[in-house]
């Protein structure tokens, strides 16, 4: 860091004091971009867990017995694990993609709806990078280490999404920069239908079929599924919880390719905190989203950090796409728009422009969809084909209630 | 355009003054109308190229109204040439080709569709990507009260007779319009893009609810859709029919269905007739120049006592009741409603129109309408249909042919990106965006080359997955970027957009220079 | 002179920022009177919760008899309480001319139906719009120039179609924000003279926001001073010029001087 | 003298209208020169189109001998130039102190950040208290003090100030004349906009009378001041 020296001594100048103790934790380094980045995560896991499962058990309190024979406190318990594991997984992916609109909303303030479209073609590229390699002969995938394997198709999903979303902000949206706020919107829409049909083109002639199926059957490791045993042995305190849901024991069952988003996930966000809140790139980022021509007027290259704005949220679009679809198995040129319009969702609801607020929106509905499919199931009337609704309620009760998301900053317009 | 304003002595400019003179207009009016007629008419259906021609030969016939509209005739005339052609020629084509009607009644459809999403866009500002959801509930209104498939509507006995329909119209406008108000009232306060992607949201929502209405309770028959829907009367078109039969010494296979095709586009054209109409003195009118201040500067308009809740409640309701009373004749007309017929792509669809004909003025719109539904119902399917034919010919295209076609397009295209890059270049902006289309180019030229080479392709070997018709998000996708960059006020624009996008134009110059483009 | 406008104890914070903090203040009818501070001050936040653009945290605002508490800036403007914006906020597509029939939109039968159908006097309430619309430019002085797109009238012509816009809903205080922001001293001049005649001929009371010391002695009856959201004086301009805590937060000592220089040579 | 900055028959147009018609200005070395005129002659303009944010159409703008006209915004800058934007421009979301480094973005030295930040912190001591503060937070006087400090990180070779009285108070608009009195003597040259012809006239050595986008008049800051028509029209005399 270039400019942590100058810090200290104008810090003391400035405060008059010296700098010592916590103080000076706080302001270093592994506190500002490692342990409190990382707090910051688990808490919001921790949170948005229980005040769902509050939540559900409320609802189990009224409707104790939804089906026949099924109890519902006690299946709200027994699946309680897989629900968090699976909500955090698919909540990581929703906040890969949420930073996306976030980081062009603060830059370019509108909402780049081709956004999903990079999410799809990164789990596109995934998949045919995953697939050529395997194609070279039987057992190759197994052969590679498979961190080794995860990395590469990761950072080829990022490198191709990311260069593709450079691309569609100048060819698409810059030329109408400083257009009335419709037009670069609609021409946001136009380039992802236009992505979306280009890609299934693209699929119909090299596979003659759109259902691309990542063969992650050839890799041992991805089926792995390490199980933690809890019983009342080795975790005594539990005992509540192996009343609740009425067993001796209880297994968490963890999916190799769920805890490979979550690890992948939250190491890429501790980069881009850093960069963006810790590097001079990403204080020039942060100087254009908040006034472009001035930031020009002080030497920065506004373009330049437009695109290096467009191409972060395109890789973590990409990035985003590929651990999806290891995750998920099959992806399609249209993979993109349920997880699009969710990550959206997550984006407003955290607070569009925050980054925070992605990761918590992000997380809350990972987390409040799979909530909502794992009690749906009981309540026959609903079902979870109903999720999608719900998931979309909660977009329009927030913005009711707080216009500018949860973590965003209420601002009254200037007059 | 250089040449018509510059120079009189050029030969078309000397055409086009003599064309101005009103009784030589007239004329050429009368004879295009007649030989674009007689060009359909005269076509060979059983041809191999019959799709290809048709495809080429309805377009200018439909929109000869626009040409009509922009001769220097009397007002009156114009309007009279333009019932002539909507009220006798139309239908006398659809006689002899009834796919045509169908197409017609389609344009109708989509160009009411449009027009009410202009009111919602293009008066008041309020992107509404979910407008299809109004369309479907004027539609399942209708289904639902007269399919006879087991819902709860047919158990209880809730359904009503074919000839309700024309009461259900208005029953759709009802409905359609508090759907409208409903949708407005949480969304209203959110600016902008949350709008646009709340109510793509709120459309979503509507097309699910339909899909999963079919069980416990059967409201919607779920995915599968309600069918057997019915269709008022057409009896009394029968006669007429027959008559026609006899005049034009063209026997008629089925005369029902053609009676019906000409009952549905009269109350299509009629529906369009109202709705034309509507939307000019809702324009024209304190109601008009509120939207208008509400679009331009919503702060502004509330402080000068612009009630904005309420405005844009009206323009939500107005707009939700035309796709109301369409989609009740569109349930009528295709006697079958699902959930598939009002996707996303529907929504876009409809916005591209009101974007290509241009956001705001009721003509641009029409154009709009008339010009995507072509491209979308005719155009593309008729390409695929050419194929086909081809196919079944076992048709082939020779190699050279190819080669010949890859490098007189990618030629032009490449000369004119060429050019584009030189004067971008010298502005140092911009330049980019032509950088990409001559790179395609390029690439497109070397894959003709390289992959057909001397060889000659047989039109068998097409693979089914790229016809043409199956790429109408691509199409619409092309279509809105490029409006977007080249004329996002649309082909016919409306007076003040056309200023409102100028003078955007010059601060996006400023933006630009501040970001300073490249 | 009875009070057009009482407010009392007005409070608005933003977070942890007080912008205006217990003022009251009271403006008699058919008085020209003024508030001044420096920027920041929560003149404009002022004029903002007046109007309903924010809603006040505690205080009451009395207008013409009725409280404003809670109302929408629409339902504010039908009232009878009207203004214009620091920054002019015009409708920049619309012409002169439809710039102030939307102001007349409070005092028109706005109904569907009746619009539709084009009966029961539409045609001659748009008549009478119109005529009214080309009244009130002519009083401001931009007779002829009703057909002319707002943003490409020069900046001068644009203040005054603000105000304009602001008469035609028929108010009875009018709430002017820097009206003369920009202009040069003759162009102040001349819009001084508009704001009498706006009190003198429209009866209108009239509030306005203004920096310029010229402006604000020469033209209003009474003045009042914020300073960090609060009103720190009040009173007629020569109470106000010998007002040493205004003179130190505010005006300055040499501001101060010229004026009184003004003042004695006026 | 040397001439910084010197333009030659500058034309600017946005979109139709022609906002600049043949300017010629030159700025000496040590000089502080002022343009004054009424809202939409141009001032503005002028500094605009020599930092880049609006296009010359025609005409010619030297920087130390070498020609910048038509470069864009972060180009000029590098080249020199510094541009306290009107209305002040603070990036609100960023600390002061982020925003004191943004106005160094073309300095990679962290030694010679830290001085020239200490160097503005001497002109404008309450910056140095609000240094972790976020930049909207601050007064509107403060802001003004930190635009300045922001343009002088890039230590350029002239200082273009866009109306750095405009929305102060009368008795912060004083200070700030008198500290651009003190970065002049210490050396900067300045061109400076000023709708306050009077206070812009008493601290500047010559000025510019500009009037719908022509220059109608200059002179040295003293006859200016005299001179009947510039009375009338600029400083409110009768």
């Amino acid at each position: 860091m270039a400019t942590d020296t100058t810090s200290t001594s104008l810090e003391s100048a400035a405060q008059g004091v010296s700098v010592t103790g916590w103080e000076a934790f706080k302001n270093s380094w592994f506190y500002k971009f490692t342990l409190f980045p990382l707090g910051q995560i688990f808490g919001f896991i921790l949170g948005v867990s229980v005040i769902l499962t509050v939540l559900a058990l409320l609802l189990a309190v009224v409707f104790p017995e939804p089906r026949e024979n099924i109890n519902l406190t006690q299946q709200i318990a027994r699946q309680l694990p897989d629900m968090i594991i699976g909500g955090v997984s698919i909540g990581f992916v929703y906040a890969m993609i949420a930073l996306g609109y976030t980081l062009v909303y603060g830059v370019l303030k509108f909402i780049n709806f081709a956004h999903s479209e990079f999410f799809m073609v990164g789990s596109v590229v995934g998949f045919e990078v995953m697939q050529r390699i395997g194609a070279a002969g039987e057992g190759v995938l197994e052969a590679w280490n498979p961190i080794l394997l995860i990395v590469a198709l990761v950072l080829s999903g990022m490198v191709i999404s990311g260069t593709l979303a450079v691309i569609v902000e100048r060819v698409a949206y810059r030329p109408l920069r400083g257009a009335p706020r419709l037009v670069p919107l609609i021409s946001a829409i136009g380039v992802s239908f236009l992505l979306i049909d280009v890609v299934r083109g693209f699929a119909a002639i090299t596979r003659n079929d759109f259902n691309l199926t990542y063969p992650v059957s050839q890799v041992s490791f991805f089926q792995q599924r390490p199980e933690i045993t809890l019983t009342p042995e080795n975790a005594p305190l539990l005992q509540f919880w192996f009343t609740a849901a009425n067993r001796d024991e209880i297994d968490i069952g963890l999916r190799m390719t769920s805890l490979i988003i979550i690890v992948a996930a939250i190491l890429m966000l501790l980069i881009l905190n850093w960069f963006v809140n810790g590097t001079k790139q990403g204080r020039g980022i942060r100087a254009v989203s908040q006034d472009m021509a001035t930031a020009g007027l002080m030497g920065i290259n506004a373009n330049l950090m437009i695109s290096l704005t467009f191409f972060l949220g395109g890789a973590f679009g990409g990035a985003a796409g590929v651990l999806y679809g290891l995750n998920v198995g099959t992806v399609t040129p249209f993979v993109g728009f349920i997880p699009g319009l969710t990550a959206f969702t997550a984006a407003v609801l955290g607070g569009i422009g925050n980054m925070t607020g992605a990761l918590l929106g992000g997380l809350a509905l990972g987390l409040i969809e799979t909530f909502l499919n794992g009690i749906l199931v009981y309540f026959p009337a609903f079902g979870q084909r109903y999720t999608p609704v719900f998931t979309f309620s909660v977009l329009i009760l927030v913005l009711l209630f707080r216009p500018s998301g949860l973590l965003g900053a209420k601002v009254d317009e200037k007059v | 355009m250089t040449a018509r304003t510059s120079s009189t002595s050029n030969p078309l400019a000397q055409m086009l003054g003599f064309l101005k003179q009103p009784m030589v207009a007239l004329v050429a009016i009368i004879a295009y109308l007649l030989l674009s007629l007689g060009l359909l008419i005269g076509l060979d259906r059983g041809s191999t190229v019959f799709p290809l021609l048709s495809m080429i030969f309805f377009p200018p016939f439909v929109l000869a109204p626009f040409l009509i509209l922009a001769s220097p005739l009397d007002g009156k005339i114009k309007l009279a040439l333009i019932a002539i052609q909507l009220i006798i020629l139309l239908p006398l084509l659809g006689i002899f080709d009834s796919t045509y009607l169908e197409l017609a009644i389609q344009i109708c459809i989509f160009a009411g569709l449009a027009l009410g999403l202009n009111i919602v866009v293009g008066f008041a500002g309020l992107l509404d990507l979910g407008y299809i959801a109004f369309f479907a509930v004027g539609a399942y209104t209708w289904a639902m009260f007269t399919s006879p498939i087991d819902t709860i509507f047919t158990i209880n006995n809730w359904t009503v007779s074919a000839n309700a329909f024309y009461g259900f119209v208005f029953l759709g406008v009802f409905f359609a319009g508090v759907a409208g108000i409903l949708l407005g009232l949480p969304v209203l306060r959110l600016r902008g893009d949350y709008l646009a992607i709340v109510t793509l949201g709120f459309g979503e929502i509507i097309r699910i609810v339909a899909n999963n209405l079919g069980s416990p309770v059967n409201i919607t028959n779920g995915s599968q859709g309600l069918d057997t829907v019915s269709r008022p009367s057409a009896d009394f078109l029968h006669p007429f029919v027959i008559g026609m039969e006899q005049i034009t010494g063209r026997p008629i296979a089925n005369v029902e269905p053609l009676a019906y095709q000409i009952l549905f586009y009269f109350i299509a054209i009629l529906m369009i007739v109202v709705i034309i109409v509507v939307a000019r003195n809702l324009e024209n009118s304190p109601i008009g120049r509120a939207w208008t201040a509400i679009r331009e500067d919503e702060t502004a308009a509330i402080a000068m006592g612009v009630p904005l809740t309420r405005m844009k409640l009206m323009a939500f309701a107005s707009g939700a009741a035309f796709a109301g009373a369409l989609g009740v004749l569109y349930g009528a007309k295709q006697t079958f409603v699902s959930p598939e017929s009002f996707s996303l792509i529907q929504s876009i669809s409809i916005l591209a129109m009101v974007i290509v004909g241009g956001l705001g003025g009721i003509r641009g719109v029409l154009l709009g309408a008339v010009v995507v539904t072509l491209l979308n119902l005719q155009v593309l399917k008729n390409l695929s249909l050419q194929i086909n034919a081809w196919k079944n010919v076992d048709a082939v295209i020779p190699g050279w042919f190819i080669i010949a076609a890859a490098v007189v397009v990618g030629g032009l295209l490449l000369y004119w990106a060429y050019r584009q890059l030189r004067a971008a270049l010298k502005r140092r902006e911009g330049w980019f965006s032509y950088l990409v289309p001559a790179v395609a180019a390029l690439l497109g030229v070397y894959i003709a080359i390289s992959s057909f080479g001397a060889q000659d392709f047989p039109i068998a070997n097409w693979p089914s997955q790229l016809e043409p018709a199956r790429y109408e998000r691509l199409v619409f996708g092309v279509l809105l970027v490029i409006m977007m960059i080249f004329r996002p006020s649309g082909l016919l624009p409306e007076p003040r957009r056309k200023m409102e996008l100028a003078a955007s134009k010059r601060e996006q110059e400023q933006n630009k220079a501040a970001g300073a483009g490249d | 002179m009875a009070n057009l406008l009482e407010v009392n104890d007005l409070l608005k914070t933003f977070g942890g920022l007080t912008a205006v903090k217990n003022v009251s203040l009271v403006v008699p009818q058919g008085s020209i009177s003024a508030i001044i501070g420096p920027n920041g001050a929560g003149k404009t936040t002022f004029f903002n919760l007046l109007t309903g653009i924010y809603k006040p945290d505690n205080g009451s605002v009395n207008f013409a008899g009725r409280s404003l508490l809670g109302l929408r800036p629409d339902q504010v403007c039908k009232a009878g309480m009207s203004r214009t914006f620091q920054n002019i906020r015009l409708f920049p597509g619309m012409s002169a001319l439809e710039n102030v029939m939307v102001g007349m939109h409070p005092r028109l039968n706005i109904n569907m139906v009746f619009t539709i159908l084009r009966v029961g006097g539409f045609a001659k309430q748009e008549v009478h719009v119109r005529e009214k619309a080309s009244d009130l430019l002519r009083f401001v002085g931009l007779g002829g120039k009703g057909d002319e797109v707002a943003r490409n009238l020069p900046y001068g012509d644009q203040r005054r179609l603000e105000i304009a816009r602001a008469l035609a809903s028929d108010p009875k205080l009018i709430l002017l924000d820097e009206p003369t922001a920009g202009m040069n001293p003759q162009e102040s001049e001349a819009a001084m003279g508009l704001f009498r005649r706006i009190r003198d001929e429209k009866g209108v009371t009239v509030v306005l926001i203004e920096h310029d010391m010229k402006v604000v002695m020469g033209i209003s009856e009474y003045i009042s001073v914020l300073d960090y959201g609060e009103k720190i004086a009040a009173g007629s301009p020569a109470e106000i010029r010998a007002n040493p805590r205004v003179v130190e937060a505010y005006l300055g000592r040499r501001a101060t001087e010229e004026a009184n220089k003004n003042a004695t040579r006026a | 003298m040397q001439p910084v900055l010197e333009i030659q028959g500058l034309h600017t147009y946005y979109g139709h209208i022609h906002a600049l018609k043949g300017i010629d200005v030159t700025v000496n070395k040590g000089e502080i020169v002022t343009l004054i005129g009424s809202n939409g002659a141009g001032k503005s303009t002028i500094l605009r189109t020599i930092s880049g944010i609006a296009k010359a159409r025609q005409g010619s703008i030297r920087l130390d001998g070498k020609d910048i006209t038509n470069k864009r915004p972060h180009e000029v800058t590098a080249l020199g130039v510094a541009h306290v934007p009107e209305g002040r421009r603070i990036f609100p979301e960023l600390s002061v102190r982020e925003n004191l480094e943004i106005g160094a973005w073309n300095v990679n030295d962290p030694s010679l950040i830290t001085q020239r930040m200490e160097q503005a912190f001497e002109f404008f001591p309450r910056i140095k208290e609000r240094l972790f503060q976020k930049g909207g937070t601050l007064s509107g006087g403060e802001q003004q003090m930190l635009a300045i400090s922001r343009a002088l990180m890039s230590d350029p070779d002239i200082l273009l100030l866009d109306e750095p009285s405009m929305g102060l108070a009368p008795v912060l608009v004083e200070l700030i004349f008198e500290i651009i009195k003190r970065i002049n003597a210490q050396g900067k040259t300045i061109l400076l906009v000023e709708q306050n012809a009077l206070m812009a006239l008493e601290i500047a050595s010559r000025g510019y009378v500009l009037q719908t986008g022509q220059i109608v008049l200059k002179d040295s800051a003293a006859a200016l001041m005299v001179n009947d028509s510039v009375r009338k029209a600029y400083l409110g005399e009768s």
